[in-house]
């Protein structure tokens, strides 16, 4: 699980060892993959909407 | 950091040319308040940044187009990607977007504070005029356009403020917060001074506020920004701003003015004194649509002149001018406009081109029907 | 009655042979084409929509180019020369509609009709039925927009993104004809979108993986994705407007409880994915011209899949920065202001590694590069004025002026109208079998480069001296940037005449060009003949994928 | 992936006629709106897309039959129709959307609350409530009542939700290749849609006649009709179907493995229902 969240992770950031990206396609669960990477883009939104919503007082 | 931005800015005005700066220039103007200075500040620093990036970047390829041309023999390398180099050029350009979001934040943050001020001033837009009441002081008017047809259309030589003069511009004092709500009618317009760096759209049915302190006294110049129909082009903004005495007096004129006109409603007006005062409001309402010779531009807009159900109904004439006509462009003017003015320009469109009712329709019984 | 069954040809049975490269010799077995105009109302052939589609967003560049010469002309000096502002407003906002729904769309389409079936290894689309209804779907609805323009009141004329009420309440009769034309438009672009995810998810080459498929199956995934997102959304948006102006709702008017601004928040919400619509495919393409006139392979293709899903997953983030003049809350800008700004690291990413792809490899210019190059250069800038134009506060004073003009420009003409000229370039010898001229090739471009810098350009100067969009005319110190702005459009405008030339002499003749047209090229489709039979890979190709 | 027998149809003239049909359509319903006279040219329209769909279809239907589809084109139908139904999705979701930012935003503003709140200025009497009786402007007459989520509603809501249970049990049955049970279970949801559109049309007269719901009637009757009108759309859509399933279970196609068509009007048959769901609580019940 944490390897799948470490690899989401890097692809929100763009860069990936070509080792474990080839690691991640060819013995992950693509299912795994796009529901973490969802999960991820809602916690991305919520941390940016806390800031803004912060940073306006 | 605080030296580089000033370093910065200083280029700025370099590369603008500090005389251009202004109304002349190629460059956003630095203004006449602390926030469009501030704001002028972030423009250039975002601006060297890109100039900076953009050097670097099209320097590497352009001394790599130069360079590994096969005509110069170049034979290709073969590798291929780089964790290192992909974290530095992802981190790099994140770290300077964080540097650049800090102090945008901090003047949105003052942009927003509308709070405390000294004075409001409503802004209504209109299909094609700015309309401006002095919130809690009794004075309201409309500005609109002053440049003559003639010009427009070429055949007048073009005045140095072509399109940007307006017959009552909007009086303003400096030193003064001044608090905008803005609203509109009919659709939506937007608001813009450049030197104020205050942008605002005019929604209809809501209101945005927005506020300003002038520093320096002057003619401030600016236009509608957002598509709002036919004469979007021709809707200019014109703020007139005084020192803050100099301004007092002016609003105790116009409060006085005001009063005089208001007690010209009870009093018996002359034909020739109201097709005079209609022809002046007919002139800067109306004429944008109608236009001036009464022909109108159907089927958007129906012509006046001959118009045989405006002559044969005076009630419905009123009618349409104090109520609008909905689902139309025409606006209701009941109060946009005072009862003497929306006489006079009643008894003007019955009476001009060739419509000769003769009918005069007097300021009272204006007063009457608004009530 | 028996039941008639549709012709059709049955590949178990066909006898063909197939090369190395999986391409197929002769279609002997084929049933007998339809000829003439049958031939391209009726076709289920991939690449004959293709064509279809790429003549039919070519016309519609064209008439889209001359309503923008309108304008321009109307532009190049001050005062009412030529034509009314009611006009004026009619012509911005048919060529804004053209050129984003009519021009650029369908031509990435056709390009991704013809080229990720040969690109994948596949036989057609995987629908291909429905791809010729995608296709034909975009004469009718354009052939309605256009016609508003003699309706009685005349046509859109409130911007190619109609705010309401003035597309509602305030707008000509003919806004429902448009809201109608729009909507079989929308249809069209949905139902190919899905055919297109359908033929990349499925029809790809035995032993072709996700990330073996090249970068222009990539984008067009990505965008495809995007297109069936929010292209209902604009379905949904163009109703309630239909519903405002016809049934009375108030879905657009504060009197029933409604919100102006609630249209521009549906109205983004489509439009921001869309202008990535409009670009992410553009990316695939010169993902694939540079490492071939480099001669070198790209640098980072992972992190190119990476940021452009990143780009499509925050483009879904960003749609009101668009409105920050319309009076969001504070924390409303902030968080669309830092969203959008992070866009910046995903593009910069896509920027240098086609420039680290550049750097020594053995690099010649032929036009297809030629454009590459110059939509690198010139789409820069526009990020750059983007990046400019996330800074909300320093958006107050760009909002609504030539600046964001320049800006969008700078995108979608330098970008994405120079990826599809380098993209024809590139594969006209697949699909001719012919080189295009090499020297008018260059004239082409250097006149268009020329031409689109003079345009746009001085765009900067008069959005940030303070001269509002869409105005007919305009006070005099905008004079000498609007002039030259004016010529460089006309320059633009007419050098788009040697590229029609280009490709008229290029489909009758031209130096012969072999299977794999260009020496650094690697992608599937250089494996079949030039120019491509009708069918390929009707046996699918045996794929060895490059290691990455 | 391919066994390298994917089936390219030759030509088909139904593409170019549907494109033109539905441009009659479009054309016809454009004429009736501005012009009133319209009817007939869109009536002629929706007939011509109406009868290239049937026809479409029937050439699928046969190709299917003949067997020249493989495994590979299954999965194509499988991602259209499963791409479409998210396009669906979308599409409510634009209007999902305008709703909870009219509650959620619009109105409180209007009443003065939150960011935006001085634009009370304009509407002094007004005050914000969902479902909004008295809209901002009062020559906008808003509702006098509203639906009782817990009359007819909730009927439909449970007919829906019991229509999807029957047709998962008509497919288990279609699975296990028992026919009857299949064509008993899909009569008994067709039935269910067929009651649920009859419910919906006595709330819509209800709605108009009685509680003074209607398109103009507000934001409130907007967001209301056009929610549930869009569905109610979709049911019959859906009905109409679910009625050609049925048909072809009559005539003996379908086989326990082989039976996408049917699938597809599943997935489709519980999109709406799920829709309904999402009605149901956001413009019924809260």
């Amino acid at each position: 699980m944490w390897g799948v969240i470490k690899s989401v992770l890097a692809a929100f950031f763009g860069v990936q060892k070509e080792r474990q990206r080839r690691h991640d396609f060819e013995h992950g669960k693509p299912g795994a993959f796009i529901l973490v990477g969802l999960l991820m883009a809602v916690v991305f939104v919520v941390v940016i909407a806390a800031l803004a919503i912060y940073v306006a007082g | 950091m605080r030296k580089m931005l000033a370093l910065m800015t200083g280029g700025g005005t370099l590369f603008g040319g500090a005389s251009l700066a202004h109304a002349n220039g190629w460059n956003m103007p630095v203004g006449v308040t602390d926030l469009s200075a501030e704001i002028y500040t972030l423009h250039m620093t975002i601006f060297w940044i890109c100039v900076v990036i953009g050097i670097v970047v099209f320097g590497v390829m352009f001394y790599s187009l130069f360079k590994f041309r096969r005509s110069k023999g170049a034979k290709s390398a073969h590798f291929h990607e780089n964790t290192t180099v992909e974290v530095i050029w992802t981190a790099v350009p994140l770290l300077i977007l964080v540097g650049m979001a800090v102090p945008a934040t901090a003047t949105l943050q003052k942009m927003y504070d509308a709070s405390d001020a000294e004075l409001d001033v409503m802004i209504t837009g209109q299909q094609w005029r700015w309309r401006y009441e002095y919130l809690g002081e009794d004075v309201a008017f409309n500005s609109n356009m002053s440049t003559p047809r003639a010009q427009i259309t070429g055949e007048e030589e073009r005045g140095e403020h072509y399109l940007l003069e307006v017959d009552e511009p909007l009086v303003l004092p400096i030193n003064r917060k001044v608090r905008f709500l803005l609203t509109a009618d009919d659709v939506i317009h937007s608001w813009w001074v450049p030197d104020f760096a205050v942008k605002q759209d005019t929604i209809p049915g809501f209101i945005n506020e927005n506020w300003v302190r002038i520093n320096e006294p002057g003619i401030y110049r600016g236009q509608c920004a957002e598509l709002c129909g036919m004469d979007h082009g021709f809707m200019p903004i014109v703020v007139h701003a005084m020192e803050e005495d100099e301004f007092d007096q002016w609003l105790v004129e116009r409060k006085e003015a005001a009063e005089a006109e208001a007690m010209g409603v009870d009093r018996e007006w002359e034909m020739d004194e109201l097709m005079e005062r209609g022809e002046q409001v007919y002139g800067s309402i109306c004429a944008s649509c109608h236009q001036a010779d009464g022909g109108g531009s159907p089927p958007a807009f129906p012509g006046l002149a001959g118009n045989q159900e405006l002559i044969d109904d005076v009630d419905w004439h009123i009618d349409v001018v104090l109520n609008g006509v909905s689902g139309t462009a025409m606006p209701a003017f009941r109060s946009n406009l005072n009862p003497v003015e929306l006489a006079a320009v009643v008894t003007y469109s019955r009476n001009a081109w060739g419509n000769d009712t003769g009918d005069a329709v007097q300021p009272a019984e204006i007063v009457e029907l608004l009530e | 009655m028996a039941p008639k069954l549709p012709p059709h040809h049955s590949l178990q049975h066909s006898s063909t042979t197939a090369t190395a490269g999986g391409q197929v010799h002769d279609d002997h077995d084929h049933h007998p084409q339809p000829r003439g105009i049958m031939r391209w109302l009726l076709t289920t052939n991939h690449k004959e929509i293709g064509s279809l589609y790429l003549i039919f967003s070519l016309i519609m560049f064209f008439i889209g180019g001359i309503f923008a010469l309108v304008v321009r002309a109307e532009l190049f000096q001050p005062g009412l020369n030529l034509i009314n502002p009611e006009f004026f407003n009619q012509m911005t906002t048919m060529h804004g509609l053209i050129m984003v729904f009519a021009a650029v769309m369908p031509a990435f389409t056709g390009l991704a009709n013809w080229m990720i079936p040969l690109q994948i290894g596949a036989p057609d689309m995987a629908l291909p039925r429905l791809n010729n209804f995608s296709f034909w779907l975009l004469p009718v609805a354009f052939t309605l927009l256009l016609s508003t323009l003699l309706m009685p009141g005349g046509g859109p004329n409130f911007g190619w993104t109609f705010y309401a009420p003035l597309s509602t309440t305030y707008a000509p009769p003919s806004t429902t004809f448009f809201i109608l034309s729009l909507h079989i438009a929308g249809v069209s672009s949905i139902l190919g979108a899905i055919n297109i995810v359908a033929t990349i998810l499925n029809m790809r080459a035995p032993g072709m993986r996700m990330m073996d498929m090249p970068l222009f199956v990539w984008t067009w995934l990505i965008t495809a994705f995007l297109l069936i997102a929010v292209m209902p959304v604009l379905a949904g948006v163009i109703t309630m407007m239909l519903m405002d102006i016809n049934f009375g709702t108030s879905f657009f008017d504060a009197a029933g409880g409604g919100d102006p601004v609630l249209f521009q928040h549906l109205f983004w919400f489509f439009g921001h994915p869309e202008v990535y619509i409009m670009i992410l495919p553009a990316f695939g393409i010169v993902s694939a011209i540079i490492p071939t006139f480099a001669r070198k392979r790209l640098f980072g293709y992972a992190s190119m899949v990476y940021a452009t899903a990143s780009i499509a997953v925050l483009s879904f983030l960003v749609w009101a920065h668009h409105m920050f003049v319309v009076g969001l809350p504070l924390a409303a800008t902030l968080f669309f202001m830092y969203t959008t700004m992070l866009i910046a690291v995903p593009t910069g990413v896509k920027v240098f590694n086609w420039i680290t792809t550049l750097f020594r490899g053995s690099i010649t210019f032929e036009v297809p590069m030629l454009f590459a190059l110059a939509f690198v250069v010139l789409f820069t800038i526009g990020g750059f004025s983007g990046l400019m134009l996330a800074i909300a506060p320093a958006d107050f004073q760009y909002h609504d002026t030539y600046f964001v003009v320049a800006h969008f420009h700078y995108v979608l003409v330098p970008g994405a109208v120079f990826s599809i000229m380098a993209a024809v370039y590139y594969w006209l010898p697949k699909w001719t079998g012919h080189y295009p001229s090499e020297i008018l090739g260059k004239w082409h471009f250097w006149l268009s480069v020329i031409g689109v810098n003079l345009t746009f350009f001085p765009m900067h100067f008069s959005g940030l001296a303070g001269m509002p969009r869409r105005i007919p005319d305009y006070a005099l110190q905008f004079a000498d940037f609007n002039l030259v702005s004016s010529l460089g459009a006309f320059l633009f405008g007419f050098s788009q005449l040697i590229f029609v030339w280009v490709i008229i002499k290029c489909v009758r003749g031209g130096v012969k060009a072999p299977a794999k047209a260009w020496d650094g090229a690697e992608d599937l489709e250089w494996s079949v003949p030039s120019p491509a039979p009708l069918h390929t890979f009707e046996t699918p190709p045996d794929f060895k994928p490059v290691q990455h | 992936m391919s066994g390298g027998s994917y089936y390219v149809p030759a030509t088909s003239k139904w593409p170019v006629l549907g494109s033109l049909a539905l441009g009659v359509m479009m054309i016809g319903a454009g004429m009736a709106l501005v012009h009133g006279n319209g009817t007939i040219v869109m009536s002629l329209g929706l007939i011509g897309v109406l009868t290239v769909m049937a026809l479409w279809f029937r050439d699928v239907v046969m190709e299917s039959r003949q067997g020249l589809y493989d495994a590979q084109m299954d999965r194509s139908f499988r991602q259209g129709m499963g791409w479409f139904i998210f396009s669906e999705v979308m599409f409510f979701a634009a209007f999902f959307g305008a709703l909870f930012y009219i509650r959620v935003f619009a109105l409180p503003w209007l009443d003065g609350e939150g960011a935006k709140g001085v634009a009370a200025l304009l509407w002094p009497d007004f005050s914000a409530t969902w479902p909004l009786m008295s809209p901002p402007d009062p020559s906008v007459s808003g509702p006098r009542e509203v639906m009782n989520p817990w009359q007819l509603p909730l009927v439909n809501t449970l007919i829906l939700v019991a229509s999807s249970i029957t047709l998962t049990i008509a497919h288990e049955g279609l699975k296990e290749s028992n026919r009857t049970a299949c064509r008993n279970w899909l009569i008994a949801t067709l039935a269910l849609g067929f009651v649920f559109v009859i419910i919906q049309g006595v709330e819509y007269y209800q709605a108009v006649t009685h509680y003074g719901i209607t398109l103009q009637a507000g934001i409130y009757g907007a967001t209301f009709f056009m929610l549930t009108g869009f569905h109610g759309l979709h049911v019959i859509i859906g009905v109409t179907i679910l009625a050609v399933m049925l048909v072809r279970i009559l005539r003996g196609h379908f086989g326990g493995h082989d039976h996408f068509g049917f699938e597809a009007s599943c997935w489709y048959w519980h999109f709406v229902d799920v829709v309904w769901i999402g009605l149901f609580l956001f413009v019924y019940v809260f």
